[in-house]
């Protein structure tokens, strides 16, 4: 027993020699994305899979390495390094770093290529390698019939690129990099199939959507830099103390590694609360500078609540997830990696990598979990009317995002980060079922035109039924419900400082989301797989998957199943009782959160764990969703098929089905004006005003004046002798009036 | 009585104009022994020679130290020989441009070299001429042998027209400068500029009257030679109906005695006088013509006419130059023009020689890019279309890049440099010009002097545009050459671009030149 | 001493010139010949201009190189050639641009070949001179010869509007830039007593400069403070801000901001390839050049002044400009006003007088330069095919053409400043320094609107123009890049990618002027900490002749007068 | 003995004439003379100077201006007879087909 553990506490490759080669983990899939991009087309078919499959595997391998390393304790020594902007004894436990030097460095700013990998950025190494090369494993099947085959693995190893890059990053803006370079890997995919342009139009929506988040982000960005230079300039030695670190470190760290890498954050968010004492706090007023006025509280939760855009943009929330569910135009296992396991996620991941900074702001956190929370119900609620099997997986994903905003709203971010994972297993398995399901019946996508899969397509329909109650939680051994259920007890007990009402209200929408969800779920997974098969199906018979697709498929239901026992409270909490596994294994990393949180008082964030009470009322509801759905679908719709359907329940269902008309709203009061300002400042402003009145009048005006002129050169020399000696007369007579006066 | 006895050596500063009167006189006597049928194309040649011989006569005269000579009536400084270099600049290349233009009418004839090497030399000794009979009568000098050769071409209305106007309006302004000199005789006692100061300054107390109105007069007398707005009427009609090489002698040589004239009796009678009204005088002229000149030429669809118009506007510069001359101690204030004291305290003579370089400066420069823009007209206008009066059509021009990219080439020259857009020699002229006005302080002026060279550039622009952006014209007769027309074309161009370039060389005779006797 | 260590500028500016000399000297059938000349000469000139790019010594002084002769004395000139940081990354942009220019006009030019290559090659050497000239005189005078072969280049090579958007674009360079020359003239003057004044720009900004820092003491003093002040200082409080406006509108035309951008939309339409190229890749740089060299520094109090104003209209040229795009349906009028949103944010970086905002201001002219250069020479490649500047008559084109709308895609991902691209460095330095600079938050917040619709529009274009399915006909066999093409986009690409993820070294050259720019810029400003002179004054070489000042020539001994 | 502002004021009398003239008679001829008469008026201006400041140059000026006017009235006339033959006519009016 010892033997195994520690075997696994000892990294094959100790952290220091490992560290390093961090920065492989980005360049291979990049330089697959390169080779498939470029020679893709002349290596032909079997070498591009290989290519990109290994590529993404090698990067697996990898990240298991980097993963093994930040948990190594060999002879007991956990595995540690000096934080450069803490004091010499302070250190960063449980995680491995390198710094690869400056990128840009203008001014008193600088970048650097800065990778971290702790348990936090570790998990998601895996679930985007991992997941990422099951999905490379499952498109060389799915897309054995498309001539692009070189450009679809191309931008998936990009995107998988940037998206490791979004997780590495040791600082705000190589972050955004990644960031933004998931963006444009989903936009490229999303339009894969830009012959059509609805997908094209997709593509360009889901890219200037997640702009405007991004646009957000920068600013956020620059404010920030701008709160550390006040704080760096106002701060006192008691700051740096409650900090951990000292001015001279603490300039020093800015000075070589930026003022927006996470750990200098960190040791701001230490220093700002009111508990430490010391020259700078959340109520102190910042004295120079752009900013000067405002307060450091202020400043946070603006800088927060506009994270918080930018996080909607990217992971579909309130008021910007309208892009997601269009993004299913992109080819199916895009959708399971980008849309469901990975990129959407990024908002989530942020949070938790500034949880530290964020819960010096209860405002903030409080809207995050409404926006959550309207977003996970709004989202649930349209996925009720949805045909289209990927357009429910769609807003189911949305409604499961808002559930992990709920969390991370309310402290409970190693809850969030859970479900993010098991999200990960189960919504990719949905996707990949939805994908082969597809693919078996001639790429049919609406569920009224399927049914009766269970017999035909065995596997798949058993992979699907397992994430299925993963995520409605109908059957409570699964992640799913677990990882939810730890977020809802997190948010029912937690309490923000002064808003204590927020956690009942985000509790109840939660329950009603649960229910919801289960709802539609057993709808889909009804509808698809059980009953008769629909007259209108494409193909008579559908036909089970190769098994580069199902394989995926088992394996992702596995994992949807196993990730339960980490919800288990089996570890022992420091000071007494126990505490979830998964709790736990983040501690290190939401370390700094908690005790900001508990030095400001911002949010008391409660510990205990769920009893058996807390989880049959959870299931309760679970299964009166499913009870519902299994009620409609097997008993009362078929028993009055024919009959004419009440007006009021079609006016509902057509609305749900037009997702509230929310799209239109958002083309009548934005894009419209918009194109509308746009045009006119063009014709009126532009073209007449400036160019016609101004530009060309004065040319204008200056050649009439000049015909006129012109008129009174008559040619009749008298008149011109008449001129002149007028003029004469008028030098004479001024002549004469100077020499009077 | 003693007659004053005077030294051959008192007739070395006059050598340029007796080389020139001498040359005229061989013409008109070989004139007479040829038949009608003969080869004349001495006779171009000659005059050229004559103009380069006095050129450089005057080049030489330039280093001479600057004194009186023939008692009073002429002085020799720097000035008047960097002029009456300016002359045979123009001159020569006249008559360059003038051989190919006779031969395509038949209308070679000794007279007409003759008479422009007599207009030449009355320019050359007017520059000198520093007294006012004397004055007067090289004046006349040179105008009877413009009108003459205005009216030279004695096919159609237009060449007969264009001579009389010159003539009535020419004699009817000589008659009023004369009449202000009259005044300032009476007023001194005295003709002579360099006696004059003294009787002046008693004359102004005693009968100011006198002197203010002669002094307007005489400046109106010269306005109408350097046709200044609004004395200007005339230029437009007579430099497009006299011949064009003609036109060329008028815009450069022409012009630039009159200016050094009227430099030369304004520095003298300016004195004295209260400093205001010359000032005002010359610029309000200098307002005018600059805008007036501009203006009126947008519209001109007619090069000649065009470049007629653009002469007035340069005279506009010239006289902005002028007027900078006047500005006798910085800090005066109009409305327009400004004279404020910007001038980091530059002592006035040395401003004053700096205003005087610019003049000469830009005088070259002209008679270079005009006579240059003059003969290209020449080369492409044909007798037929006179009468309907579209021989100097822009159209003429279109698609002149790809017929003759040479010619194209070279008119771009010339048009960019009276634009005064870098690197030629308009632009540094130009450049000497406004820079002189702002040292005084005529801020304003210069600012009104710049936008009215912005309209410029445009309808130089146009003749560009139709050079080199417009299609040949179809059934265009094809363009002769001639080694004449040639000749002054490569001659000015290369002027226009090294000037433009490397002034160097002749910046520093300028230094020399900007001082004018008895300053 | 070599050769090159005093003349290297020298060879990079009239290389071009001497090969205009052998292009002439080539009979005008000789097309082949004329062309393969041409691009030798760019080739040779991007060899040296690379030397003197590397010979560039960041840690050095402050102008590098110089080369400086007596020329035209009398009147305060000299023949003054130096490069600081920023003028040697825009001649290295320059030169880079030359053989791509040969290269992309090949096939695009059919006529009067001859002229236009002589043309290329004497622009080439004029913008080199402009961006070398250390004389503030000798820069006008490039500065206004290069709109002579410009102009000729859109209205001969043009398209159907041609002589228009010429005359248009040379007469509004013109108005400009004749003001500013009365205030070079002008300031010229009061720089100082006879014989200490000149053209030099050394010379006459540390003639300046003691009066400078007066009156920026006195103007943010107390009320009328002003008042007292005697000699230059109390001049250049008079006309200071009328010179400064002469010079800003001058450059403010070049960049061009709004609303003096009118000139733009039609040149860019108007020129052929190479055209579009330059003017925006090079031309549009003297502007902010100039700013950066000439107007800010000479007159800083006056420009502190009017900072506000001036960054506004940045700001409104950087979301008019976007807006403008938005409603475009002619693909090279879109990029133009593309470039004047581009041109804002480094005019706003300018601004900023920031250490972050003017660097990456800086490298924002250099991404311009490459990202919209690149798109207008895509753009070339298309319309010699299908002859048309309408998105509506593209579309689906991404299928007959995917290697070129590959590279397409890409330069537009630098345009809208997608991170990893060039773009993305200069946008984000440019928007952080005007947030950290004094000007209130809202220029920075409404300047990064332009990041979404910078991305709306060029997305938008792209998406109209390459996806969809083909709808027309013509459009059906169109030929995808061959070899020359793709070799003239190749470097674009490259230097995209070079450029985004290895800025240092190009920021480490533009990184000294940054400071010094920034020191002289503040001098202006009221509180700001005031670097010491060794910052602010400009050290140049003298003159080798003792002449080295401009005597007025002084009236030769006083003469025979009588009185 | 007649004091000498007469003289003055005939002459400048004289010289508004000529000019009067020159700016309203329609004969070309005619204009031409009003040009003599102006300069005739100039001439009795500078005699009269002359006499009042008794000295030679007025006298020869006198001179020189006859010789000039001599001079001019020549190639006046021939250009006259020029537009004679041209147009048949003299009459100022006529003379204006080159304008604006």
């Amino acid at each position: 027993m010892d033997g195994i553990t520690e075997f696994f506490r000892t990294a094959p490759i100790p952290p220091e020699v490992f560290s390093p080669s961090l920065g492989l983990i980005i360049l291979l899939p990049l330089l697959g994305a390169f080779v498939c991009g470029v020679f893709g087309k002349w290596l032909g078919r079997a070498n591009v899979h290989l290519v990109a499959c290994s590529a993404i595997a090698g990067a697996f391998v990898l990240s298991l390495l980097a993963f093994w390393a930040t948990s190594d304790a060999a002879g007991g020594r956990v595995v540690s390094m000096p934080n450069p902007f803490g004091i010499e004894r302070d250190t960063i436990r449980y995680a491995i770093a390198h710094d690869y030097g400056t990128w840009f460095a203008a001014g008193d700013f600088r970048v650097n290529f800065g990778l971290l990998v702790d348990h936090l950025s570790g998990i998601l190494l895996l679930i985007i390698t991992g997941v990422g090369f099951l999905i490379h494993l499952y498109s060389t099947s799915y897309m054995e019939h498309d001539d692009g085959y070189w450009r679809f693995f191309a931008y998936l190893n990009l995107f998988v690129a940037a998206m490791l890059t979004l997780v590495m990053a040791d600082n705000l803006v190589l972050l955004f990099v990644g960031w933004e370079g998931v963006g444009m890997a989903s936009y490229l995919l999303i339009g894969f199939w830009y012959t059509d342009s609805a997908k094209a139009w997709a593509g360009r929506k889901a890219f200037v959507t997640n702009r405007i988040g991004d646009f957000a982000f920068l600013i956020a960005t620059f404010l920030l830099i701008l709160t550390v230079g006040a704080f760096n300039r106002q701060a006192d030695a008691r700051d740096f103390n409650a900090a951990g670190s000292s001015r001279a470190r603490y300039e020093q760290g800015i000075s070589q590694k930026g003022p927006v890498t996470f750990k200098g954050l960190e040791k701001l968010a230490l220093a700002l609360p009111e508990g430490t004492g010391g020259a700078v706090s959340l109520a102190t007023p910042i004295e120079s500078g752009p900013l000067s006025g405002y307060t450091f509280g202020g400043v946070m939760t603006s800088i927060m609540l506009l994270f918080l855009l930018g996080a909607a943009g990217k992971s579909a929330q309130l008021p910007l997830y309208v892009w997601l569910p269009d993004a299913m135009a992109g080819p199916t296992p895009v959708s399971a990696l980008i849309h469901a396991a990975t990129m959407v996620t990024a908002g989530v991941y942020l949070f938790c990598r500034m949880s530290a900074l964020l819960v010096l702001s209860p405002t903030a956190m409080a809207t995050i979990a409404i926006v959550g929370a309207l977003t996970s119900l709004l989202a649930a609620l349209i996925a009720f009317a949805q045909d289209d099997i990927k357009k429910v997986l769609a807003y189911s994903t949305v409604s499961q995002l808002g559930i992990m905003f709920m969390g991370v709203g309310m402290g409970v971010f190693w809850a969030a980060e859970m479900h993010l994972m098991t999200h990960a297993f189960f919504k990719a398995c949905l996707f990949l079922g939805a994908g082969s399901v597809m693919h078996g019946n001639g790429d049919e996508t609406d569920i009224k035109k399927l049914g009766g899969l269970w017999k035909e397509m065995k596997v798949t329909h058993a992979t699907f039924l397992v994430s299925t109650l993963a995520i409605t939680g109908i059957f409570p051994i699964m992640s799913g419900f677990f990882s939810k259920d730890a977020i809802f007890h997190g948010v029912h007990h937690n309490h923000l400082h002064g808003l204590e009402w927020v956690s009942t209200f985000v509790y109840v929408m939660g329950l009603l989301i649960t229910a919801a969800t289960a709802f539609y779920m057993s709808r889909v997974y009804l509808l698809t797989f059980t009953g008769k098969r629909s007259p209108e199906a494409k193909l008579a018979h559908a036909h089970e998957s190769a098994w580069h697709m199902t394989l995926p498929l088992v394996i992702l239901a596995f994992l949807a199943f196993i990730t339960f026992t980490y919800a288990l409270p089996l570890m022992p909490r420091t000071g007494g009782g126990t505490q979830p596994v998964f709790e736990n294994f983040l501690s290190p990393v939401l370390r700094p959160a908690e005790t900001v949180a508990r030095v400001a008082e911002t949010v008391h964030i409660d510990t205990s764990s769920p009893s058996l009470g807390d989880y049959a009322f959870a299931w309760m509801w679970a299964l009166l969703g499913g009870g519902a759905a299994a009620f409609a679908y097997l008993k009362f719709f078929p028993s009055r098929v024919g009959q004419p359907v009440p007006v009021f329940a079609r006016a509902v269902r057509r609305t749900a089905q037009n997702k509230f008309y929310v799209d239109e709203l958002y083309e009548f009061i934005l894009i419209r004006p918009v194109k509308f300002l746009a045009f006119i400042l063009f014709r009126v402003v532009d073209a007449l005003v400036i160019d016609t009145v101004l530009v060309r009048g004065t040319a204008y005006v200056t050649e009439k004046v000049g015909l006129g002129l012109r008129r009174i050169q008559t040619g009749d020399a008298q008149a011109y002798a008449a001129i002149m000696a007028l003029a004469i007369l008028g030098g004479a007579v001024y002549a004469l009036v100077q020499v009077l006066s | 009585m003693n007659l004053p006895n005077i030294t051959l050596a008192e007739f070395l500063p006059m050598l340029p104009a007796i080389i020139m009167v001498v040359a005229a006189s061989v013409l008109l006597l070989s004139e007479v022994f040829l038949s009608a049928t003969a080869s004349r194309g001495y006779q171009a040649v000659l005059t050229v020679v004559a103009a380069v011989a006095s050129g450089a006569v005057a080049v030489g005269l330039m280093f001479e130290p600057p004194r009186e000579v023939f008692l009073g009536f002429g002085v020799l400084d720097p000035f008047s020989s960097f002029l009456t270099l300016v002359v045979s600049v123009g001159l020569g290349l006249a008559a360059l441009s003038a051989v190919g233009f006779l031969r395509r009418r038949g209308a070679e004839r000794g007279e007409f070299y003759a008479l422009m090497l007599f207009a030449s030399a009355g320019m050359s000794l007017l520059a000198m001429s520093s007294e006012f009979i004397t004055i007067f009568v090289n004046i006349e000098v040179l105008s009877i042998a413009t009108y003459a050769l205005t009216a030279y071409l004695r096919r159609g209305t237009r060449p007969s027209e264009a001579g009389f106007k010159y003539f009535i309006l020419g004699a009817f302004s000589s008659a009023i400068l004369l009449y202000g000199t009259a005044l300032l005789y009476g007023a001194t006692g005295t003709t002579k500029l360099n006696d004059m100061a003294g009787p002046l300054q008693q004359a102004l107390s005693t009968s100011p009257a006198l002197v203010y109105v002669g002094a307007v007069l005489i400046a109106a007398g010269f306005a109408f030679k350097v046709a200044a707005v609004p004395f200007h009427m005339w230029t437009p009609d007579v430099y497009e109906g006299a011949p064009t090489p003609v036109t060329a002698l008028m815009s450069a040589g022409v012009k630039a005695a009159a200016f050094a004239s009227l430099v030369r009796v304004f520095i003298t009678v300016g004195k004295g006088m209260d400093p205001k009204l010359p000032l005002m005088l010359f610029a309000t002229l200098a307002l005018l013509t600059m805008i007036a000149g501009n203006l009126m030429a947008i519209p001109q669809r007619n090069v000649k006419r065009m470049l007629a118009y653009s002469s007035i506007a340069h005279a506009g510069y010239l006289l902005l130059g002028v007027a900078a001359l006047f500005v006798a101690a910085p800090g005066e204030h109009f409305r327009l023009l400004s004279a404020s004291s910007l001038s980091g305290g530059t002592p006035l003579d040395v401003a004053r020689s700096d205003a005087l370089r610019g003049i000469l400066y830009y005088l070259l420069a002209y008679t270079f890019s005009a006579t240059g823009a003059f003969a290209m007209v020449s080369a492409l206008e044909r007798r037929e279309d006179e009468e309907k009066g579209t021989a100097w059509d822009l159209e003429r021009f279109a698609g002149l890049a790809q017929r003759r990219p040479g010619w194209a080439f070279a008119m771009a020259a010339f048009m960019l440099s009276l634009g005064g857009i870098p690197p030629t020699v308009g632009f540094m002229s130009k450049l000497l010009i406004f820079q002189a006005a702002i040292d005084v302080g005529l801020v304003g002026l210069t600012v009104v002097a710049v936008l009215s060279s912005a309209a410029g550039a445009y309808y130089y622009l146009r003749v560009v545009v139709y050079m080199f952006m417009h299609p040949i014209p179809e059934g265009a007769q094809p363009l002769e050459r001639n080694w004449g027309t040639e000749a002054a074309l490569v001659i000015a161009t290369v002027a226009v671009v090294l000037l433009g370039i490397l002034p160097g060389h002749v910046t520093d005779w300028l230094a020399q030149a900007g001082t004018l006797f008895g300053q | 001493m070599s050769f090159f260590d005093t003349h290297l500028l020298n060879v990079v500016i009239y290389l071009p010139l001497v090969f205009a000399a052998l292009v002439l000297m080539l009979p005008a059938s000789e097309h082949g010949q004329v062309r393969t000349i041409t691009f030798v000469g760019m080739l040779l000139d991007l060899v040296f201009g690379v030397w003197a790019y590397f010979r560039f010594e960041p840690s050095g002084s402050e102008f590098q190189m110089e080369f400086r002769v007596p020329w035209f004395q009398q009147f305060g000139m000299s023949y003054h050639l130096g490069v600081d940081g920023l003028a040697v990354s825009l001649l290295l942009l320059t030169v880079f641009l030359g053989p791509l220019v040969v290269l992309a006009s090949t096939t695009y030019i059919q006529h009067r070949i001859k002229e236009f290559h002589l043309a290329l090659l004497v622009l080439q050497t004029t913008m080199l001179g402009a961006l070398a000239s250390m004389d503030v005189l000798l820069f006008y005078i490039f500065f206004e010869a290069m709109l002579i072969p410009m102009y000729l280049m859109v209205g001969v090579w043009g398209a159907e509007d041609r002589r228009m958007a010429a005359v248009k674009f040379f007469l509004y360079t013109l108005v400009g830039s004749l003001l500013m020359l009365v205030a070079i003239v002008a300031v010229y003057f009061i720089s100082g007593p006879p014989g200490t004044r000149s053209f030099d720009y050394g010379q006459l900004y540390n003639n300046l400069l003691a009066a400078n820092q007066q009156l920026a003491a006195c103007a943010n003093g107390p009320e009328g403070a002003c008042a007292s002040l005697t000699g230059l200082a109390a001049t250049l409080h008079t006309y200071g801000p009328w010179m400064f406006a002469a010079f800003a509108l001058a450059f403010a035309i070049k960049v061009p901001m709004w609303p003096v951008h009118t000139w733009l939309p039609d040149a860019h339409v108007q020129a052929p390839v190479a055209g579009s190229m330059i003017l925006a890749g090079v031309m549009l740089k003297m502007g902010t050049y100039g700013f950066w060299r000439f107007a800010i520094p000479l007159f800083p109090v006056a420009a502190h002044a009017a900072r506000p104003f001036l960054a506004v209209l940045a700001v409104i040229g950087i979301v008019y400009g976007a807006l403008m795009c938005l409603a475009q349906r002619d693909i090279k009028k879109l990029i133009a006003y593309s470039s004047v949103s581009h041109l804002g944010y480094c005019m706003l970086g300018l601004l900023a007088v920031t250490g972050e905002g003017a660097t990456g201001s800086a490298y924002q002219m250099l991404n311009h330069g490459i990202s919209t250069g690149a798109l207008f020479l895509l753009f070339g490649f298309l319309y010699e095919r299908r002859h048309t500047r309408l998105m509506s008559d593209y579309g689906g084109i991404a299928k007959v053409m995917p290697v070129f709308t590959a590279a397409f895609v890409i330069i537009t991902f630098s345009s809208v400043a997608v991170p990893g691209t060039n773009g993305f460095i200069g946008e984000f330095l440019v928007l952080m320094g005007t947030f950290k600079s004094s000007l209130p938050l809202g220029f920075g917040a409404f300047a990064t609107l332009g990041v979404i619709l910078g991305a709306a529009y060029m997305l938008w274009m792209v998406q109209k123009v390459f996806f969809g399915s083909i709808t027309h006909r013509e459009n059906q066999h169109l030929r995808d890049m061959n070899v020359r093409e793709m070799l003239t986009t190749a470097p674009f690409i490259v230097l995209v990618a070079v450029m985004g993820l290895m800025p240092q070294p190009f920021l480490d050259r533009i990184a000294p002027s940054t400071d010094r720019y920034v020191a002289r810029a503040s001098v202006g400003a009221p509180g700001a900490t005031q670097a010491k002179d060794d910052q602010l004054r400009v050290e140049v070489m003298s003159l080798p002749s003792t002449a080295a000042v401009a005597r007025p020539s002084v009236p030769a001994a006083p003469l025979a007068a009588r009185e | 003995m007649v004091p000498i502002t007469y003289y003055l004021l005939l002459a400048a009398a004289l010289f508004c004439m000529g000019m009067f003239g020159v700016l309203v008679r329609t004969n070309a001829l005619v204009v031409f003379m009003c040009v003599e008469l102006m300069l005739n008026a100039v001439n009795l201006t500078f005699l009269a100077f002359a006499r009042m400041h008794g000295e030679g140059t007025g006298h020869v000026s006198a001179f020189f201006v006859i010789a000039v006017a001599a001079a001019e009235a020549a190639i006046g006339l021939a250009i006259v007879i020029a537009v004679f033959r041209s147009r048949g006519s003299v009459n100022v009016d006529d003379i204006r087909t080159m304008k604006h």
